[in-house]
């Protein structure tokens, strides 16, 4: 093919590239392997994986829920995974369906209006909410609960770095685990409240009550959610009012993975569906009237409106949003009651377990889906490890971690997942470390 | 007569979910809860549960939900039915291998949360991966979190914000006035959009009739003194190498600038040439572009930042470093640091299929890729070469740039050509993009296709164009094979239906 | 014109391996050689070592090998696009986590000559299979060495051939004459196969207007003495359950007879008729049908045959056995066993996958599967009553039968039907089988479809029967909206080329 | 739909079975497990079969080789293992091309003109081979090498029990570990003479000089091979003169899965084309002239010729032949070449250096491809056993499984996969145990 080209040598295909940028050398990464060679590397380095080995009550924004194997057998379909972003509908049609089918299910789990094809993760949805409020209201101060998952935090404040926002906090009611939102706070430049729930202690927020106080104030409620099998049994935030809904999709079906890929959730009320960030699907027919769907009000994005755009964001998590879209139609409507149930009734008896132990005491009086924030006796992080060395069960989440004022403080996360063997390990665990 | 036959053709006319829900169908089954039941009402006082009992999700047995999504994934286009040309988007094999490795339960089931100590292989899955790209761009300081292109992007320019206020601090005139994001029209929208995100204001340089930057124009928006970067795609999006980029780096750097590298088409250097050799201060790469890891129909992707290492404070919290002792952990202690942009360590799924990329290819074969991808767009250029309009002639590198200016006298244009490209069963090429060239088609085939589907594609595109002579209504009509024809996008957005809603509502809406 | 330009469409055309074949392509990578290599020669000498370098074997890119295999599989039809009603071939929907099972490494990396010690699982999972058939068929011995419903036949009626000649001995003349093996007319082609091949010979009963084996007939047949034995499918192949089973199988003992029973069609009766309880002294089951593992494309399949205690000596060996700590072993010690009938234990792999089928189901959802797919049939036999002839009108129990008959008429017959009902996204019927119906359509939905796609299907043979009167051409042609139209099978047969060969070879060929 | 059929009950669906035959209670086998218990319960049993976790020198009859990934995940698309036989060729043409491309290669390899589309495994496909030499020769005694696999011995001694055909044996000559054929065995009536090679003890036999000597008496040679990787060194049975070539295909691809599903390989002479049990692919056109794939002669098979057909055979292998054609197809010419040579080098090292030990001794001369005899200084099958307790691998097969009368022998097998380091861990065992 070389010669066929004119070209003497492969060398001759980079003329166009000044000599002095030319490596001179081979890249010093390793020589090729063969398959067999790659995958006991890959083992052997999983292997070194001990906690997930382990049974867990880790969670605090990645759950694990059971998968049915019939959504990794479907996504690793070429005709899913190895697609682009579907820019050609009539050769696309898969892609987009879903899509649409992603957007309603989104809609009927947040009880909101519009839903988009997906963000990043629930991390980088909360971020562009809030950007999204501040372009809606043309006010710049965002108000975020303390009790918003810290990472989710972080990023916020990340992306309005630079985007003329200031972010207030509202503080965490130390007895009930819950935002308190007093009416001095909501000054009237403030462009929306942001509070998350089931929060990061675990404890299900009051929604309604701060859908009246904020909407008096003409700002926008945003609500977060980390934890989406809590849609299967909690009030549907946009039920309670919020005009903006964020969430982690990863409990849909998909693998915690070590942080990644997730799925971030976006949901709307209809009249800020074009002040909505990334991509949405649509209804479209050709010429003979066969329904079709298309990527629509491109007009937002940014390889039209450039630097005006709604968001920078191009690809996003279209195979993922794809698992968790088979995930809530293979559980469907039951599926996702029982498994929200289950998560509830276990998490229920291992807070009663728990709470009754010498020492230990449960702080927050809110009420609570599958998460709750345990006060131990001792340093947490030194018990969860003895924990994890004497019992072999990852009992959860030192909240030091994130904050030095509780030591003593940690996460527990019950899902269907975990037996009740496993739960009653943990409790008899926690009795003797 | 076909299509006619084909509408009534179960596989061709999938429902939606919704619409083939049947009341009391389960497509699941959950273990007996082993727990002592509490009444649900001392868990969760009734104001706080759902009351709509999740009306509208569906109801589907399982053989029915492996049906729905297996019909609907027939009408995709996808790499493993064949080439898929997409310029700038490098749409290349997609190896199963990788799959697998990331499916290793001691990764999939891996917690982000899980001690550092448990999570030894994770973290050197990272590590391993860092130090490979740092090689690959020659640029030491990098950070996998990104979730995409467009994420990294953000990331690089605001770590260049953040570098020039630590420099140059935020009070004083000159400070203030240094907000010039400088991005030629040939670059991708994502630029702009990042740039304007991180708080810098844009500013077009024009491209020359080469399809090259245009050192004259840098030159003169460089002279106000208020220019912060520069943000530059190397190959260009004409598929063009920007061979000046050395002194297009001193210009700025001279100018008081930093230059950031966008590295989607990095599928053009990779073993060949190292943007941190040029003068690169900081890019991004996109692993699910020239590492391979799938696109998915639209992500998930990954796209790490690599910086120099004056530029490293700045990169977010946390990064795998090595211990003395051997051992991995995350490092947060970067004062400097723009913080995090996104929560836990980025898609770590891709990172470990974009690690399996750089090993099962080694370090000869990462430059053999890139020596394919560039010879295969070369013979796609040299074979169309007599048939549609060439904008420029310099020698193309890992993709090549036609225009419909031929075409359009018979009113045949670059979406007429694309479309029938369908009929032909190859997916068509990137089309209108990039901006600067009218009735752009800009073609990148990869290193993942031989020389005999190259030709079958020759062949087809000069089919077209002798089409568009003969016989433009078939082009025009086009595609003719698939499910549906043309879909009215301008109706669609204009009363924009996003999702399915019951009959009776849907009527009301 | 669709189809003329879909011919030009790569993915409609993919080639033979060896017509992509590109000299020094390779799609593989071995670990390099890691000890001292020897002398080639030392190993082997020339003359025993291959001198034509496999001239011929194809060389292709791992990318190009994933679009080959992939572009060929769109051709094909498949339970995951719908129904795909083969009557008497129970196409059930294949789960995907049974084949996650059979994937287990600890199972699919099993030696078959590991010590039984180390194999405790695989022999477990044997174990437990062969008690669950036992109950579902009513008959306590079990061999699950068969590997398909054919070679279940074989070892059924070997098992009858061992069982007379150890009863009568094999030197009187009355044990010589006992050879005769009663086969109903409606039976499927590999019953009379298996018998001939265990030394019997074939006489075939009448089926009466309702369907149903004619006793009388039968009853003649064994007044010779020379009756050895009855291979009987119930339900029979129209679909009717043989309500006189338990005469039928009184009738073959008293002339001193066995019955053999073909399993096949046990997808009528799990969890609600055990032929242990009819009379049945051996069947085979079909795991590939009843038991939903995947039929492949033709297999792989696993034919278990379930015995009478009377006849179990005569299984062949080995099979599972628990010893009294719980342990399980291989039980080769039979004397009387008609031997082995495959190397190793059968089809292990399937095994699995029908353990893990019966474990799902649990014993409720068994008989529920059962019911649902006799409620299918009639669902259909009732949507197409007045539509098409049916030539019994017993009800149908899985599976029900219709003829050409009233179609015939216009020149419309089966086949054209089969055809046509591609057209609409349907996989045709079983057709001319039952041999005693002429222009048989025997249709079986199985359990694995909901009543939407039931009604798809009744639409759309309606619609075909109504173009059979309107438009008989259109059916005639079918079908329209395949890669390929019919095809001359008649010319194929009578010059068959068999294997591809280079083209100068096969000119001269 | 029960009602709409105008029935009442389910009962009522089985109305026309008598009472008598009907089922008065639920079976009695276990209550449905979810998914995840379904797992966790098979898992479980997997975890007891310690073999599967060992370096292991077994083969025998099924083979240990490097299957690449691509395959099973092809297999898997629903398109090829959902489907059923191609009946139907113009919705069947994936399969029935699939199964072209197989007989072709198969031909290659085994260097003759026809192949069929797959036998149920290697020890059926000779008990056929012995049927069809019957048929075409009409003589009725069969030799078979004593060199053969035991179970397919045993196998064909099943199949001809009642096909009035006799087996006679050709003993296994001592020193070499060939089979050797003395003229006088080879009488008038001979139908077939049957060798396997590489044989039993792994010896490569002289098939050149069988061919000669058979041929002469007007006798068929059948060639069984039951490690097909040995087809990528070892000349081709064609190419030495047999007439029948039978094999098992496991080799190509596919997991040893405790003994199936595996493949068994079919090939004949063209004149002997109508005589072949089992299905044939093979091309046809459409009006239009486009070229197809149609199942073909089946005036041979049972659904037409009934109780005169070539075989009994319907449902073969054909997925397991898919993944063959697929393993042959990507490791391709150069692949199949090397993998065989990595077979005999390393098996070349391995005897080598088990050979040099103390006490043990290799009673066989003749020429091995990758599998040979071990003589031990003492009993082999607790030799083994020791070697599995204490070095956790599994050293080979002891005969005595097969032969009482060889109780210190065991058969050891080597491939590609078997690293230099398990080999040497080998070796040092054997010498310490
Ligand atoms: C040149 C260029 N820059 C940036 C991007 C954005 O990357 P991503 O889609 O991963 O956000 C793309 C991808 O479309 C691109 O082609
Ligand atoms: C009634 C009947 N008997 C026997 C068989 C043969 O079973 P197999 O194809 O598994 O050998 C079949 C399958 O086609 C059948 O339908």
């Amino acid at each position: 093919m070389l010669h066929g080209l004119g070209l003497g040598s492969a060398e001759e295909l980079f003329d166009s590239l000044p000599a002095d940028v030319l490596l001179k050398r081979p890249l010093d990464t390793p020589a090729a392997l063969a398959e067999s060679e790659l995958l006991e590397l890959f083992e052997a380095m999983a292997a070194k994986n001990a906690a997930a080995r382990r049974p867990s009550f880790l969670g605090a924004g990645a759950y694990s829920h059971y998968a049915p194997t019939i959504i990794d057998s479907l996504i690793q379909r070429s005709e899913f995974f190895t697609a682009y972003t579907p820019y050609q509908p009539e050769i696309s049609q898969g892609t987009l369906q879903a899509i649409f089918e992603f957007q309603t299910l989104v809609c009927q789990l947040t009880g909101m209006d519009v839903a988009n094809a997906s963000m990043y993760d629930g991390s980088t949805a909360m971020a562009e909410a809030v950007l999204m409020a501040e372009r809606v209201t043309k006010r710049s101060r965002v108000l975020v609960s303390a009790a918003v998952h810290p990472e989710y935090l972080q990023v916020a404040e990340t992306y309005v770095a630079h985007a003329g926002i200031e972010l207030g906090r509202l503080e965490v009611d130390e007895t009930s685990g819950r935002t308190s939102l007093d009416a001095a706070a909501l000054e009237k430049d403030v462009a929306a409240v942001v509070v998350q729930s089931p929060n990061f202690y675990g404890c299900v927020e009051d929604l309604k009550a701060f859908a009246e106080q904020v909407h008096a104030t003409g700002a926008l409620l945003v609500v977060v959610v980390t934890e989406a099998a809590s849609f299967g049994l909690l009030r549907s935030p946009g039920a309670c009012g919020a005009d903006i809904v964020v969430a982690e999709g990863q409990s849909f079906g998909v693998p915690v993975s070590f942080g990644g890929p997730y799925v971030g959730l976006f949901a709307t009320r209809e009249k800020y569906a074009r002040q909505i960030p990334g991509r949405l699907a649509g209804v479209a027919y050709d010429k003979e009237g066969r329904r079709g769907f298309v990527l629509t009000l491109a007009t937002r994005e940014q390889h039209i409106r450039r630097e005006k755009a709604t968001s920078n964001i191009c690809t996003n998590e279209g195979l993922i949003a794809l698992a968790a879209t088979i995930y809530m139609t293979a559980l469907g409507r039951r599926g996702l009651q029982e498994v929200a149930e289950q998560c509830a009734q276990k998490a229920a008896y291992a807070r009663r377990q728990i709470g009754a132990l010498e020492g230990f005491s449960l702080p927050y009086s809110a009420p609570v889906f599958n998460e709750f924030v345990v006060r131990a006796p001792s340093e947490a992080e030194g018990l969860l490890r003895r924990l994890a060395e004497s019992h072999h069960v990852t009992g959860g989440l030192a909240l030091s971690r994130y904050s030095a004022e509780r030591p003593n403080d940690f996460l527990v996360c019950v899902t269907e997942t975990n037996k009740r063997a496993d739960i009653d390990a943990l409790v008899a665990g926690l009795k003797q470390s | 007569m076909t299509i006619t036959k084909a509408t009534t053709h179960v596989t061709q006319n999938e429902a939606l979910v919704f619409e083939r829900s049947q009341t009391g169908r389960r497509g699941y089954r959950l273990p007996a809860l082993d727990v002592d039941e509490t009444p649900i009402d001392e868990l969760l006082p009734a104001e706080l549960r759902r009351d709509d009992d999740l009306e509208g999700v569906p109801e589907l047995s399982e053989p029915d939900v492996v049906r729905h999504f297996t019909r609907i994934s027939t009408w995709n286009y996808n790499i493993d039915l064949g080439l898929y040309p997409l310029g700038s988007c490098t749409m290349k094999y997609n190896s199963r291998l990788n799959e697998k490795v990331a499916r290793i339960p001691g990764f999939a089931g891996l917690h982000p949360l899980a001690p550092a100590e448990d999570a030894q292989g994770a973290l050197q899955v990272m590590y391993e991966l860092q130090q490979h790209l740092a090689e690959i761009t020659g640029l030491p300081g990098i950070s996998l979190q990104p979730a995409a292109g467009a994420h990294g992007e953000l990331t690089g320019v605001m770590m260049i914000r953040a570098a020039l206020d630590a420099r140059d601090g935020t009070t004083s005139d000159e400070a203030k006035r240094r907000k010039v994001m400088l991005i030629p029209d040939s670059a991708h929208g994502t630029n702009p959009a990042s740039a304007h995100l991180s708080g810098f204001t844009v500013k077009t340089i024009r491209s020359t009739s080469e399809g090259l930057t245009d050192l004259e124009h840098l030159r003169e928006l460089c002279a106000g003194g208020d220019v912060a970067g520069l943000m530059l795609t190397n190959p260009n999006t004409c598929g063009i190498f920007e061979r000046n980029i050395k002194e297009i780096c001193s210009v700025i750097h001279e100018a008081g600038g930093l230059v950031y590298m966008d590295g989607a088409n990095m599928n053009a250097l990779v073993g060949v040439a190292r943007p941190g050799d040029m003068g690169v201060d900081v890019i991004h790469l996109n692993l699910h572009k020239t590492f391979s890891t799938p696109h998915g129909g639209g992500g998930p992707g990954s796209g790490p930042c690599c910086c120099t290492t004056e530029l490293e404070p700045f990169l977010p919290v946390p990064s795998v470093v090595k211990a003395e002792d051997g051992s991995y952990k995350f490092d947060s202690d970067r004062p400097q640091s723009i913080g995090r942009v996104k929560a836990f360590y980025g898609n770590f799924g891709m990172h470990l299929r974009a690690l399996a990329y750089i090993l099962t290819h080694g370090n000869d074969g990462l430059r053999e890729a890139t020596e394919a991808a560039v010879l295969n767009a070369r013979y796609i250029a040299e074979g169309l070469a007599d048939t549609f309009d060439r904008p420029f002639d310099s020698p193309p590198m890992h993709e090549c740039l036609f225009t419909d200016k031929r075409q359009t006298r018979k009113g045949v244009h670059t979406l007429d050509i694309a479309k029938r490209l369908i009929d032909y069963g190859f997916h068509p090429m990137t089309i209108y993009f990039p901006l600067i060239v009218q009735g752009a088609m800009l073609i990148e085939p990869t290193e993942s296709v031989g020389r005999a589907e190259l030709q079958q594609f020759v062949d087809a595109m000069k089919e077209i164009a002798r089409e568009a002579q003969e016989d433009a209504q078939t082009v025009l009509d086009a595609p003719h094979t698939t499910r549906v024809g043309r879909l009215d996008e301008a109706a669609a957005a204009r009363k924009p239906v996003l999702r399915w809603r019951p009959a009776e509502k849907a009527a009301g809406a």
